[in-house]
């Protein structure tokens, strides 16, 4: 069975996101106001394959807390969906 | 006694004949060590280059983190022999476990290559017990995008009580001004050791300083420091 | 289908080829061709790929001297040095940047570190010469600053990101602003490599039953045909909508492809290399069977792609990034495949060298074209029709501003996006990796040390597009000698020279005449300075509507530096040095620094060139540097001689007390950009031994007075703090950018 | 009002993505198979203060544009919940 993994990284909330604070500071300079609490981290989407939901997910989690998103600065949430 | 110098080379490495050059420059000997090298035999230290493994794609250091040479690299590590990651490297050490804390995007969110001062914090490492003093300030480039140390609170209390920190950006008299530090690190951190202080990683490139025709030579300060700490005890 | 697709033009102009050249194509085959074949002429034998309006003129060009071993017509041109070979490329990246400029430039850096690549040479230093329009704040800033802010920001990360990782250092360049590139900036990047002389490689592809071999990236529809192919309602529309814009680069594909195709060499399993550019598989493949009069089979099958569904002509036309062509023995070939393995690299098998004279393709068994190699290259030549402008062009020189005080005025220019540090553009690009840089960036030109040698190099990139724009043919004499002059400053002695002519439409006949002009001029200047010239690039159709940019050649220069000299530093080192002028200083304002930015003007005349003086001047320079008589030096180039003084007391320890010359106007004296001027620094003690030598080789030398603390005091103009100059030079560029709030 | 905004910004599906790639041919080396089709992208969360909704919607859409992606490399999708 084939699912679609789609996951989300975000700096994690004690930690300063230099990048999110930069777009905040950019933003009114282009005219649009009222944007707060910017904070930016990646997507990543992927299709697991496995023989069932449980299995696809184990691997997909178990991928997101080894490779794709570091503990230390990031927290990810995943989503899984039959393809 | 010529030490022989293992330089790992990752898929993207580039400062790894920047590594090899600088410790025969040094008087070692060198073997580069292609990532799925296992076999770390004859091998005195290791060098974590910098460079780009996997172009720094996902995460600097997060894949190469995972090369099949790392897990010889964490036996290496725990029989005692010294380990150094530099930038790249340190990344690749930090994402593999064998330092704490992460490297984060650059405060300025530019890449920044510039001679920065650092200030040696502590003598007791192979990389900083020859020829140092404490406070010392040498000037040695660094080269990087991803490079502002992090790590929790109670992480840095545990690298401060233990003395691990083994270099932080300063400025020309030493002083920890907000100027002085070039990417956001916490603590002006740049250099740490793990528990046992065999395994050093740092951002500033000490192997770009070691022959004057190219660079400065504070760089020789901790290279050599680790070859003597190779030689055998004269008793 | 709707109606007007019956009176739509044939396919072939809607690919960009005219009438005759179809009847050509037809003539060649003996039939009409196919639409693979029809899109392979097309991107061929367009201006990109042919150089089919400016191959006539660039023939003349001089590119024979001592130190070259391969001139014009590979993949870059190569001279000796000590016994080794150092390959030197321009390339422009133009359009790509203007649309996505982080991957534009990213991709521009790929392009020419491949070509440097494909002579067997390791990529060691690379050099960025890039044109803006104005930035927020500048003199002639519009309605697109920022835009053009943000385009810089993104040249510059991308070339950043790219040479970064790649591991090859970026050691200088140059980047200026004028409300010509508004529309059409320049992106133009100079790689330089080095190989053992018995190594160099070239893209041939003799010995027929010699295998083909794709080596990097897979293959998917980017780039295809870049122009017009694209438009043709005739292909596939949905494909059509399928094809990105634009490309994105992939530093780390390229990283291994550069290792990868640099080892296969090394272990002598290469007989011919070629880079996949313009054109792609289809250049690459008929150019390197043409070149050795053999023949070659594709199998597209073999071909790695990246999308479903591709069309023969997408595989053969794409530009996808990162790919290689290498020519070997069939039984290296598992070596080959080994090796890359190793390496992470992909290497695909896709075909065989002939002797039919024929590229012929296949997929899926079945032929899809079948042409003769060596047409697809040979394509047509056109003597383009040029004249001069009629319309009255101004020659007078302004008047100086009386408004301006010369102090503020020297302040303003040294602050000015086109004159201050540029450190907020190289901080950050490695310019250390591989241990070579010697100096650079930030010096006249960056000087390289020879991998493995005590050896040195300085290579420098200049270019004058105001000039240009005055006239042409002076415009580039002026370029060849700049960079003549920044080398010597170094004491280097210029060698050899690769150019990129960055030109509007050269259909029209003005343009064409500034291309025509301009070439000639080079010519003559690198004739004259014995810098011959050992490839080039030309990019045409910078223009947008009725505006092309100023005529703007590219000169990448290189020269050898004598063992043992060392190049004195720009700032101003020692207190009771004395400070003499190399040259003569005339009053020529015309088309300056000073009048862009202080009186917003642009007119000549030009400042007169005689490169004799130039070359005499280049040999003292050499000559007092290999002396050591030099703590410090500068050559005058924009902004004369008051802001070659600035930056020797910006970057230096001390200030200046400088007496002008009597009876001289001071704007003039002070912002003429009158040329073979070097502003020097020496010891009391030696001046004497300058003086000589000056006279000796008839240098006209003048004292301009003495290193002292912490002012720069120039007679008739109010003193300024050497820490006022410092600040607005090094933080001038950062204010232009946005990065220092006001 | 305030406006939760999330908004997912891909690389164009006709645009090269040698980062996902690179992951891709990396996992199984680590031990993940059957992980296929790797995209990665960015991740970017905000707040947006606004008279309503529609108000609310258009500026985020109108910032996601001109600044927060790179429509020609990137598609986005914007998310909006009220806070
Ligand atoms: N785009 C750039 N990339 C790298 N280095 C640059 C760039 N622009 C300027 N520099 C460096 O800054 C210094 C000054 O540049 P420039 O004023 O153009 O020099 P010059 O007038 O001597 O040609 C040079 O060393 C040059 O290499
Ligand atoms: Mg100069």
């Amino acid at each position: 069975m084939k699912f679609a993994a789609h996951l989300n990284v975000m700096p994690r909330a004690e930690i300063s996101d230099p990048q999110g604070q930069t777009v905040e500071r950019t933003l009114p300079a282009i005219g649009f106001e009222g944007i707060t609490g910017v904070r930016v981290g990646k997507r990543i989407t992927f299709t697991v394959e496995a023989p069932d939901e449980n299995a696809a997910r184990t691997i997909a989690a178990s991928a997101s807390e080894k490779l794709l998103a570091n503990p230390v600065i990031e927290d990810f949430e995943l989503e899984l969906n039959p393809l | 006694m010529r030490p022989t110098v293992g330089v790992v080379v990752f898929p993207g490495s580039n400062c790894d004949r920047d590594a090899d050059y600088s410790f025969e420059y040094l008087g070692a000997d060198t073997k580069f060590l292609w990532h799925l090298e296992t076999d770390l035999d004859g091998i005195d230290v290791i060098v974590l280059p910098g460079g780009f493994a996997y172009g720094d794609y996902l995460r600097t250091g997060a894949m190469a983190a995972y090369s099949p040479v790392m897990d010889s690299v964490r036996r290496f590590a725990a029989a005692g022999k010294p380990v150094i990651g530099i930038c790249n490297g340190f990344q690749v050490l930090c994402e593999a476990g064998l330092l704490p804390g992460a490297l984060r995007r650059n405060s300025g969110l530019r890449f920044r290559c510039m001679p920065v001062r650092i200030r040696v914090e502590t003598l007791e490492s192979p990389f900083t017990s020859g020829g140092m003093w404490p406070g010392q300030v040498l000037t040695i480039p660094i080269a990087h995008f991803d490079g502002s140390y992090y790590a929790g609170d109670e992480t840095l209390e545990e690298l401060l009580a233990e003395r691990r920190i083994a270099f932080r950006y300063c400025d020309a008299e030493g002083e920890l001004t907000p100027e002085s530090n070039p990417n956001g690190s916490r603590l002006h951190i740049a250099g740490i050791l793990n528990p046992e202080r065999n395994v050093l990683g740092m951002m500033p490139h000490p192997e770009r300083a070691v022959d004057p025709a190219v660079g400065g030579t504070d760089g020789r300060l901790i290279l050599n420091s680790l070859l003597y700490s190779l030689q055998p005890a004269e008793t | 289908m709707t109606p007007e697709t019956a009176t739509e033009p044939p396919l072939h102009r809607s690919l960009g080829l005219t009438d005759d050249e179809y009847s050509r194509i037809q003539e060649i085959l003996g039939r009409a061709p196919n639409h693979a074949e029809l899109a392979m002429y097309s991107v061929m034998w367009s201006e990109h790929c042919s150089y089919k309006s400016s191959r006539s003129h660039l023939k003349d060009l001089p590119s024979d001297g001592p130190h070259v071993l391969i001139g014009p017509g590979e993949g870059a041109g190569v001279i000796q040095v000590d016994g080794i070979a150092v390959a030197m490329r321009i390339e422009s990246h133009n359009h790509p940047s203007f649309v996505e400029p982080v991957q534009g430039a990213a991709t521009g850096i790929g392009g020419v570190v491949r070509d440097v690549v494909s002579m067997g040479a390791r990529p060691m230093a690379l050099l960025d010469s890039l044109r803006f329009g104005p930035l927020p704040g500048d003199t002639g800033a519009d309605r697109t600053a920022d835009r053009n802010r943000w385009l810089t920001g993104g040249v510059v990360s991308g070339i950043s990101s790219y040479g970064n990782c790649i591991g090859v250092p970026t050691v200088g360049g140059e980047i200026k602003f004028e409300s010509s590139y508004s529309g059409n900036p320049l992106v133009n990047v100079m790689c330089v490599g080095v190989v053992p002389v018995d190594r160099i490689m070239l893209a041939r592809a003799p010995g027929p039953g010699n295998a083909v071999l794709l080596l990097g990236s897979t293959t998917g529809r980017d780039g295809i045909g870049g122009v017009s192919v694209l438009a043709s309602a005739a292909f596939d529309e949905e494909a059509g909508t399928k094809r990105p814009s634009v490309q994105v680069g992939d530093p780390f594909t390229e990283k291994l492809l550069i290792e990868g195709s640099l080892s296969l060499i090394e272990k002598g399993l290469v007989v011919g290399i070629q880079d996949l550019g313009g054109a792609g598989l289809c250049c690459a493949t008929s150019e390197s069977a043409a070149k050795a009069g053999t023949g070659m089979t594709i199998d597209l099958d073999e071909v790695p792609l990246r999308e479903k569904g591709m069309e023969p002509f997408e595989i053969l036309t794409s530009e996808s990034q990162e790919r290689m062509l290498v020519i070997m023995k069939p039984e290296l070939v598992q070596d080959a495949i080994d090796e890359c393995t190793r390496l992470g690299l992909r290497a695909s098998v896709i075909g065989e060298v002939t002797d039919s004279g024929r590229l012929t393709v296949t997929r899926g068994g079945e032929v899809v074209a079948d042409v003769p190699a060596a047409s697809l290259g040979d394509g047509p030549l056109y003597h383009r029709p040029y004249t001069a402008p009629t319309g009255p062009r101004v020659i007078r020189t302004p008047a100086p501003d009386p408004v301006t005080a010369p102090d503020e005025a020297l302040l303003k220019l040294v602050a000015s996006a086109n004159i201050a540090s540029k450190r907020w553009v190289w901080e950050q690009y490695d310019y250390q990796v591989m241990l070579n840089t010697v100096a650079g960036p930030g010096p006249d030109a960056a000087i390289l040390r020879l991998p493995g040698t005590q050896t040195r190099i300085a290579v420098t990139v200049d270019g004058n597009g105001r000039y240009g724009e005055i006239d042409p043919r002076e415009g580039a004499r002026h370029s060849v000698a700049e960079a003549y002059r920044n080398l010597s400053t170094v004491g280097a002695e210029p060698v050899a020279v690769t150019n990129c002519m960055n030109f509007g439409n050269p259909e029209i006949p003005e343009v064409m005449w500034q291309f025509v002009e301009a070439v000639q001029g080079m010519g003559e200047a690198c004739r004259v300075l014995e810098t011959p010239i050992t490839g080039g690039n030309v990019s045409f159709y910078n223009q947008t509507l009725d505006d092309a940019i100023y005529p703007t050649p590219m000169i990448g220069m290189i020269g050898i530096v004598a063992p043992g000299s060392i190049a004195p530093p720009i700032g101003f080192q020692n207190e009771e040095d004395i400070i003499v002028l190399l040259g003569r200083t005339k009053d020529e304002l015309g088309a300056s620094e000073y009048q862009r930015t202080i009186l917003g003007a642009l007119e000549g005349p030009l400042p007169e060139l005689d490169l004799n003086a130039e070359a005499t001047l280049g040999w003292l320079m050499r000559e007092l540097i290999s002396r050591d008589l030099l703590n410090s030096a500068h050559d005058c180039s924009e902004g004369g001689i008051g802001v070659a003084l600035a930056e020797m007391a910006a970057q230096g320890r001390w200030g200046a007390q400088i007496r002008t010359e009597p009876g001289r106007d001071l704007i003039p004296w002070l912002f003429s950009e009158t040329t073979a001027r070097v502003v020097v620094a020496v010891g009391p003690g030696d001046l004497a031994e300058l003086k000589d030598l000056a006279k000796g080789i008839g240098t006209p030398v003048a004292e301009l007075g003495v290193v002292k603390g912490k002012l720069l005091s120039i007679r008739g103009m109010a003193d300024i703090k050497t820490a006022v100059i410092k600040e607005a030079y090094e933080q001038g560029f950062p204010r232009s950018m946005g990065e220092i709030e006001e």
